[in-house]
Order: structure tokens, then C-alpha cells, then sequence
């Protein structure tokens, strides 16, 4: 399992996290709740990885799906992250 | 494996482990470091809407390199299987994307969040299907993880869908669940923990997994059914949270960092986001996740109402802004629901146009999710200098002419600092009633999610406009209009 | 070797560094450069496991010399920085 | 190795393999992941005075568990070798830190950095022959990052050591190094890089790790040489960031990941404080360590001040202090060579006590290191509210009645914005000038770092007052004392 440097990984991944998400002005809390959605979408890695494991019927069914699930988070996510942070303007005079 | 020569160390006591050891190739460790370092910019570079698109490209890139490289080192892997995944996936997540307008995006991230705890679940599963059975078999610690990252990958994934359902309104808001709910969701809970223990003890038992699966999604209907839909955005950051760290589990299963540090990322962003939410209710993660909401202690309606409230017409409000010098706007959930964005929009141009200096103060939980006001108001582009934090603005409201509230309610209920019986008592409120005139538009004198009567509709200086938001500020629009 | 979670802990604890040591106010940078320079004393554990390694004169007395060095940082280090810490006050009343 | 049974998990393929795996231990883990912790939040409590100490004390906790962990983990070990090396440190520690004059702390900060260095490059070079002639050897890739940690541990040391001797004065700040002398660190930095790779490619000649050992030490000394005293606090930081990376690489050497985590923190500290140096400064790294500052082609000394300095005496400065309403101190290196912080502090009670607004204006450079003037002022009992940074106080200059300048240069010299052709062009500096009256306390006309004159001194509104900062400052107050 090699417990000990996962560990550390979480650890800094987490104080990380933390650290830098305070600093998300509120402002844009909303875009930040669906690009964190679009990254959690990592686990695509996970379901390649799985297949990768064995080539049963139900492990390839199984992750294949899993694939689909994530790939919508991914094209959605990012997606919809950058349609709402577009409308984010300084001044006004841009569109209209 | 063709990899083997790339490999440089060897960490996995897992039977398959030489798929797992791929991860820890050159190829793999180069580019999971890369997608790393871009994950962390991309959050990094949102915290400002300056910088905040680039971040989103950042993501982008990172999760390209990811995947490439995934599909780079397992070479074993059926790419015909993986592309018909990712066509499928796009095929339904685009239109999501495109078509869906912004006053539904709580809805969506529920839903979204459903789609990624799926997607954990499904893995987890194929994952322990794969070890089952294998010479080896599992062992014990790598059996408990993914225990858990099941478990919460799929109480996540009906939570998520139990979420959406309420916030979509498919879902009736009255449901609040079984009698005895709580000692039921006990009874899951603890039947789910001694399964696992049982499953970490002897992994051998495949039909116990099963059995796990099932309880974990009973545990999602059965935890997020009762609470009601106000109280749904911090459910859902919650859920987020657990989300991610079911993805950081799978890493500590799978051998793969990526996958721990991503999901590490997801879960900091949605316990922070949830803290936040409850810190501006003030409220506990226990009084959202169990506790209901009692307004019977507090005064009745008509006692606050009694005789006092004054009511408005829309021409009657197009006077009162007339050359007046600082108008504050405050929008709420109402705002949402009738969609009356651009029509503020189109209020605050002629405002503006005329000289009268207009902000919007933007409390941290108006609306449907943390946030949910900006982005509405981006949309009818409103430039984001003008919405200003709750901290920011209260001081200015004693210089300013006219508030005008827009579907909010709760977030301007002064009861929360005189009423400490009251159930939003101690929530930092908008003190909207420090304006010379506050002008209030809603279509009744029905209470907001907390369920009691507000004072402030009952104040001296207070004007009431009954009446949809859009319809209401698209006819004090064209009442200023004709009286120019 | 085993390189690779050993670059993501050096990875993230390099970005958690930048991250962290922004925030601090200039106000307090001298204090910070004496406290990092305690915290990089940490070669103390470096020179114990070294020390473990055998037992010739050569690398007791070498590691030996490596935790007089440490240990001057750590001790000179962590206490000079709560001395001049303990000067930073807000109000003037508290002395005199 | 009675900690067998503890480990989880094989990792290393170094022949000392066993004693590397204790540290991932059950025992190693815990300890080192709660070390790591207290390390981060240490530094995080850092930011702001009012957790400040917090943070102290976190980074003690972090140190002791750290150690007691390592301890426990390697029982092989000589304790009574250990004690003796911590007894003796400590005594060679404890009196540096308690009778280390506050206006000594660059120096301190130097000789410290070459403590930490050395003990890496002992640590390293113990290691080397502690596996050399082993059964299977060194691997390639260890080797690699074995020498580079040696060499940078080597330089560090050799670098800290003359940066210590110069802020000290026991090297005269009018050594420039050799001549011919970025053609002799080329020569030597090739060499060294040469020597690393053929060590990589055969681990095996001891003897040519001790040549790499000399030429680290010798391109220290050449480094640091040439660098003028007022440059020195950069060049620190940046020995501080190879300080950091060079534990953090003895980590990957040593499979200790502790080591990795703290040295990393510790070179982005230094690296950030470095770039925060550079940019106040508006200056390269690059010109910091090969640049030499060319005054030539300035005005001279003559054409500047002839005839239109104005000097004043202790009594005069008092009259014009006499019923002001704001006053700003702008403190530089000549305070602290003075040591003149506690007279600086009897003037602000002084002016305070009379009703004058004082506040204190503090230039990022200003001093010798960063942050140099706030430590002084603190140890003076000036509360920390009334520091304020350029940024801060720079719009406040044309509201003030008189601005006192201490010792301080070219942060003062307008120069930098008028003459593109001066050294220090484009840094940003405190606009004194605006202030109602200048007074400047300094010596004589001698310029300061920068070796340029400074048109603030011939200006209309300022006044001189020749003489050493502390007894200048005593006079004024006491001329104060006396007209009340
Ligand atoms: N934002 C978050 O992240 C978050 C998270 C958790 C909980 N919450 C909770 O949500 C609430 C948010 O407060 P809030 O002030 O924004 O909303 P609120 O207190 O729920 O009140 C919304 C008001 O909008 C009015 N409204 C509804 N539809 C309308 C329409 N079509 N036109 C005009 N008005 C309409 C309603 O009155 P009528 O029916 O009379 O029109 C209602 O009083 C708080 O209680 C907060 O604790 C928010
Ligand atoms: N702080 C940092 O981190 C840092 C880092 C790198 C470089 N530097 C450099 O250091 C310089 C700092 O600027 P600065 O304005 O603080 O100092 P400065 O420009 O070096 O000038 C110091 C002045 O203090 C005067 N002085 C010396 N001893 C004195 C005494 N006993 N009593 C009264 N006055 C005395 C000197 O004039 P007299 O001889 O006439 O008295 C001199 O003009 C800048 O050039 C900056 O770039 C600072």
C-alpha cells in the first residue's frame, strides 16, 4: 500500500486546497463550485486505469460508464465555467 | 507490459499491480505532475475574475494532459470502449453546457455532482470485481479504503439526484422524509460501517459488496430527503466535498497520485464553500443536516403587520427615484425565480444615465447558492464593481436615498439581531433600513425559506410593491420613462 | 528511488510555500527569515538517520558536527524569533 | 532491526535500504506527517503579528515531535553521540540568540544560513562514504542528486559565511573579488558540473567527490565576494533558498519525506523574500549578482547641492515640531548604525503626548534586510499599527506638516523617478518631498547605497540636520523638553 507518502500527498493537497480557495472572492463562488465539479471529473484517470486491469465484460461495461459519467462533468463543467465567467465584465460599455 | 523499462521503482503489493506501477513510470509521473501543477493554477488564477478565465484553461489543459497521458501508459486498455465513452459523455454534456440557462446552474451542479459520484462508485466497484477472486485476493487495508470510497461514492451519487430533484422541483419541497427518520439514517449508517468492517476483515464476500452498495444509496435518499430546499446549496457543497474525497480514496487505491491530489482540491473547495454558507447563516452542519426549521416561537404575522404595511405602485416608485443622488439594490431568491435580471438591468442603465449613483449589495447567501446573485447579475451586465459584499456596503446604507429589494427577504429580516428566539437569530443581515426609503418588491406578504414574519415590511420608511419582480421593475422602468 | 511521489510532495509543498509566504505582511519579514531558517534545521533528523547508518568514527564524527550545526539554527533560531515577535504590539501602554 | 514489523511497504533500493524504510513506519509516518503539519501552520500563523508567536510555538512542537520521531524510529542509533551534539549546539545557540543585539540580525541571519548549510553538506558527504564501497553501491540517479546537495550545501555555506564577515566589517565592503572574476566562476561552476556527471556515470572515485566538496566551497567565497554590503540581504535570501533546496534534495536522497516538505518550504521563503527584494528595488537578479552599480553617469555631487542645501540645528528642528499636526518618520540604514530606534521612540511619545498625529513610513528596502526598520521600531515599543507601508503612506506625504527622514538614502531619492539613467531609475520610493517640511538627519552629504546624490537634500523645503542619528534625535527631544 505504501501508506506514508500518499499521505503526505493528502495532506498538502488539502492545505493547499484550503489555502487557495479562501482566497476566491466571493464573487465568483458559483463559477468556482462548477470548475472544482469539472476537476473532481479526474476520475476518467481512474475508470482508464480500472479497464486497463482486465478485460471482462463487466469490467469494461462498468467502466465505460464510469467514462461517460466523467466525460460529461468534463465538457459540461469546464463549459459552463467559462460561459459564466465570460459575463464577468469591469465596465459596462462592452456589449449592448 | 511494454512499459516495464520505463518503470522506476516498484510500490503496488497489489496483484495487478503492474498496471498500477504504469502510473509510476516516467511517461506517467511527467505528465500527472504536469495535469498537477495545472489543477493548482487553475484554482489559483479563479480567485480573480481578471485572471479567472485563464484558470478555466488551465483546467482544461491539465485534464488534456491527464487523460493523454492515461491512455499513453495503458496501452493494454480498449481505446474503441474509452472513445465511445467520451463521445457518449460529450454528447450529453455539451447540450448541458450551452443550452442551460443560469438560473438553473444549482440545479445543475447537483446534478453533476450525481454524474461524478457515479462515475467514483462504477470504478470502486469494477475495481474490487477486478481484485475478487484474483491469487492473491485483496488485502486488508486496501479493502477498508475502497469500502469506503464506495460508500460514499454512492451516497453522494443519490444525494446528488435527491438534490437536484427538490431544487428542479420535481421533488415536492413537503416530502421531509420517513417518521423515525433519524434513527433510520442510524440504522443505515451503522449497518454500512459493520458491513465494511466485515468486508475489510474477509474481502472474499462479494455478495456483502453488493449489499454495501445498496445501503450506501439508501443512505443518500434517506439523509438528503428530509432537508428542506433552502437548505439544499449547503447539502450540495457538502456533497461535493465527499465527492472529492471519494476520488482521493480511489488514488490511495489505485496507486495514483493525481487522482489524491485532485480529489483533495474538490473536497477543501466544498468544506470551505459549506463553512462559509453556514458561517453566514449562522447556523451548524447539524442544524442544516438534521435540524428543522421551527418558527413557532416567534411572533405571529399579524402582530408584525397589523395595520402597518404600506403598499406602492410601480408609478408611485418612479417618483420616489426621481434625481434622487444613491440607490441600493438588493436582489434575493425572488430575483431568481422571476428571472428579472436584465429588467434590473435596464433599471440601473436609466438610473445611472441620469446621474444617481447605483450599487448592489450581494448578501453571501441570497439566492439558491453561494454566488448565485453575481452571476445572475453578470449575465445582464451589471460590471462586477458594482456588486458589493455584505461588509462592504452595510456602513453606506445611512447615506443612501433608496433600497430597493428585489425578492429578498430573509437576508434583510431584522429579527435576527433583536429576536434571539428566532430561527435566523445572529445571521448578519443587509441593514436595508438604514435608507432613507426602502422600497420592497415581492408578490405577497408570504415569508422567505426561514419561514418568519419580517419587521422591516411593517417599518415607517418602508414602501411594499406586490407584484412578480421582472413585471414589477419592467413597469417602474416604463413609468420612469414616461414621466421624463 | 522511487521518484515520483517524492516530486508531487515537492511539487505541492513548493506551491503551498509561495502560497503561504505571500500572505505574510511585510511588517513581519525579518521575523520570517529566522524562522524558516529554524525550520530548516530540519537536517537535525537528516544527520540522526545518516548516523544510523553505521557506526564509523568517520560518520559519527561527521554527523555528530552536523547536529551541533542544526541544533545552534534550531535553538538560536525559534528563540530570537519570539524575542523580536514579542516586541510587535499593537498599543503603547503595555510597557513603561 | 527491532522495527521490522512496523513497516508497511517496501520503497528503497539503496543497500542501506532498512534503515531508510523505518522512517516509513507507522511510528515515522505519524510523526513526521504531525511535523509536517505544525511546519505549514507554523508559517501560516506567521502572517500576521496577532497569531504570530502561535506560529512559534507551532514550529517548536513540529521540531520536537520531528526529532523525538526520528529518534525513536532509529534506535540504532548512538543517543550519546546525539546528546552530545545538541548539548553542545545548544550552548553555542542559546547565548547568539539571547544577547544578539536586534540591530545585529543580518548578520545572525547569515551566519545561521551557514550552520544550515553546513550541517547539509556534512549530512551528504556522511552519507556518500557511508555507502561507497557498499556491496551494490550508489545508483546513478542518487548519486546525481547526492552531488548536487553537497555542492549546494558547499557554496551556501562558504557564500553565507562571507556575507556574515562583510555585514559585520570584518570583510571590508571594498573588496571586489578577483580579477577576471565572472570568467573564474564560470570556470569553476563548469568543473563542478563536470565532476557531478562523472560521478553520476561512476559513483565509485571518493576522491573526486572530495574535489567537488573544494570547488563548492571555493565558488561560494568567488560568488559572494564582489557583491557590495547593501546587496547583501538579496543575496541571503537567495542562500536561504539553496539552503531549503538542498535538504529537501538530502530527502529524496535519504527517502525522508520531512526533509523534502520543510526544505521546500524554506526555499520558496527565500525565493519570495528575494523577488520581493529585487522588485522594491527594480533590479534583476542577475544585476544583484553581477552587477556592479555605476554612478558615473549622474549629475555630480556639485552641480546637485552647490550652494542650496539649508542646514539647521537640534533647536531649530524643535521650533518647527512646535504644535504641527502630523508628522511622518521615514527611518533608513542610518537608524539602526546609529542604533537611534529608542531615541526615535521618547520623540513619538513626545509628539503624541502634544497631540501630533505621528506615523511611521517604512520603505520595503529600507535597512538592510527586509523588514529590517519594523523589528527596530518594535523593539522601541512604536506600536505596529502606526508602521505603515509605502503603499499606505505615500498619498498621505502632501497632508503632512513635516516628514523626518533618519538615515535613510536613496529610498527617499526623487531621482528615481526623474533620472532614467541613475541606478536605482524606476524604484519606487516614499514621496517625502510633498510633506509641508523636510527634515533629514544624517552626517554629512555622503550618498547612500547607491553612491548617487540626492536632490531632496538641496530642496526648497528641506532642512538638514548634520549629525549622528541617535544624538541628533536625543538633542532634538531634549530642545523640545526645554521650549515646553
Ligand atoms: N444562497 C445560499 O447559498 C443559501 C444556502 C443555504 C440557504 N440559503 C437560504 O436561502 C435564503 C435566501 O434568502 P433570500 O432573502 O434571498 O430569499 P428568501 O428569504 O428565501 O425570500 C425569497 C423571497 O422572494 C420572494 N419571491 C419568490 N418568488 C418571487 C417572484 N417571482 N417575484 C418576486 N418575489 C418573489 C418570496 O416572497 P413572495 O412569495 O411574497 O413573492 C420570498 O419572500 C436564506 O434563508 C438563506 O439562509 C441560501
Ligand atoms: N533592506 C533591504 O532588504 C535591502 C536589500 C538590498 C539592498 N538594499 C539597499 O540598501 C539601501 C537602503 O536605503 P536606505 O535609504 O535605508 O539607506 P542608504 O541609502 O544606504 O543610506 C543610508 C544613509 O544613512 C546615513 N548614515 C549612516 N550612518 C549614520 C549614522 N550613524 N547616523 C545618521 N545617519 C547615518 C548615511 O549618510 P551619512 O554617511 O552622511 O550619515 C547614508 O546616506 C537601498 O539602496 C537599498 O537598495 C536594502
Amino acid at each position: 500500500m505504501d501508506l506514508g507518502p500518499k499521505l503526505f500527498v493528502f495532506l498538502l493537497s488539502t492545505f493547499l486546497g484550503l489555502e487557495v480557495i479562501r482566497r476566491v472572492s466571493p464573487l465568483l463562488h458559483t463559477p468556482l463550485m462548477s470548475l472544482t465539479n469539472a476537476i473532481s471529473a479526474i476520475s476518467i484517470v481512474a475508470a482508464i486505469q480500472v479497464m486497463a486491469e482486465g478485460n471482462t465484460t463487466f469490467n469494461t461495461v462498468l467502466c465505460t460508464l464510469g467514462v461517460v459519467a466523467a466525460t460529461i462533468n468534463i465538457v459540461g463543467g469546464f463549459w459552463i465555467t467559462d460561459r459564466m465567467l465570460k459575463m464577468f465584465r469591469r465596465e459596462t460599455n462592452n456589449r449592448e | 507490459m511494454s512499459n516495464a523499462a520505463l518503470m522506476i521503482g516498484t510500490i503496488s503489493e497489489i496483484p495487478a499491480g503492474n498496471v498500477h506501477e504504469a502510473a509510476n513510470s516516467w511517461l506517467g509521473i511527467a505528465s500527472y505532475l504536469i495535469a498537477a501543477a495545472l489543477f493548482i493554477l487553475s484554482l489559483k488564477w479563479l480567485s480573480h475574475p481578471r485572471t479567472a478565465r485563464r484558470g478555466v484553461r488551465a483546467g482544461e489543459i491539465g485534464m488534456a494532459v491527464a487523460i493523454v497521458g492515461t491512455l499513453l501508459i495503458y496501452q493494454a486498455v480498449s481505446y474503441l470502449w474509452i472513445l465511445v465513452g467520451v463521445v457518449v459523455g460529450s454528447l450529453i454534456g455539451a447540450p448541458m453546457a450551452v443550452w442551460m440557462p443560469m438560473t438553473a446552474v444549482p440545479q445543475r451542479t447537483a446534478l453533476s455532482h450525481a454524474f461524478g459520484a457515479l462515475a467514483a462508485a462504477l470504478v470502486g466497484t469494477a475495481h474490487y470485481f477486478q481484485l475478487f477472486g484474483k491469487e492473491s485476493g485483496i488485502d486488508h487495508f486496501t479493502m477498508a479504503i475502497l469500502a469506503l470510497e464506495v460508500l460514499l461514492g454512492c451516497l453522494t451519487f443519490t444525494g446528488s439526484l435527491v438534490a437536484f430533484g427538490k431544487l428542479q422541483d420535481l421533488i415536492p419541497s413537503s416530502i421531509k422524509g420517513l417518521p423515525h427518520q433519524n434513527a433510520i439514517n442510524i440504522g443505515l449508517l451503522a449497518s454500512a460501517a459493520g458491513i465494511s468492517v466485515i468486508l475489510t476483515v474477509s474481502p472474499g464476500h462479494a455478495w456483502l459488496f453488493l449489499v454495501l452498495i445498496v445501503l450506501g444509496l439508501a443512505f443518500g435518499l434517506c439523509l438528503v430527503m428530509p432537508i428542506g430546499g433552502a437548505d439544499m446549496p449547503t447539502v450540495i457543497s457538502l456533497l461535493n466535498s465527499y465527492a472529492g474525497l471519494s476520488a482521493s480514496l480511489m488514488g490511495f487505491v489505485l496507486n495514483n497520485y493525481l487522482l489524491i491530489i485532485a480529489g483533495a482540491l474538490d473536497g477543501s473547495s466544498g468544506l470551505i464553500l459549506s463553512i462559509i454558507m453556514c458561517r453566514a447563516m449562522n447556523r451548524s452542519f447539524t442544524n442544516v443536516l438534521f435540524g428543522r426549521m421551527d418558527a413557532s416561537q416567534t411572533a405571529s404575522a399579524d402582530d408584525v403587520y397589523g395595520g402597518k404595511v404600506k403598499s406602492a405602485s410601480a408609478e408611485d416608485v418612479a417618483m420616489i427615484l426621481d434625481g434622487v443622488r444613491r440607490v441600493v439594490v438588493v436582489p434575493g431568491y425572488g430575483m431568481a425565480v422571476s428571472q428579472a435580471q436584465h429588467a434590473v438591468r435596464d433599471l440601473f442603465n436609466m438610473l445611472e444615465e441620469r446621474g444617481t449613483e447605483v450599487e448592489f449589495a450581494i448578501h453571501p447567501v441570497a439566492g439558491r447558492m453561494p454566488g448565485h446573485m453575481n452571476v445572475l447579475l453578470a449575465e445582464a451586465d451589471i460590471p462586477y464593481d458594482k456588486l458589493k459584499e455584505m461588509e462592504e456596503i452595510n456602513p453606506s446604507f445611512g447615506q443612501t436615498d433608496v433600497a430597493i429589494v428585489i425578492g429578498a427577504n430573509d437576508v434583510v429580516n431584522p429579527l435576527a439581531n433583536t429576536d434571539p428566539k428566532s430561527p435566523i437569530a445572529g445571521m448578519p443581515i443587509l441593514n436595508v433600513g438604514e435608507a432613507r426609503t426602502v422600497v420592497v418588491v415581492k408578490r405577497s406578504l408570504s415569508p422567505g425559506f426561514a419561514g418568519i414574519p419580517n419587521p422591516l415590511f411593517a417599518a415607517e420608511n418602508t414602501l411594499m410593491l406586490f407584484e412578480d419582480g421582472k413585471k414589477a421593475i419592467v413597469d417602474v422602468v416604463a413609468a420612469m420613462k414616461e414621466a421624463a
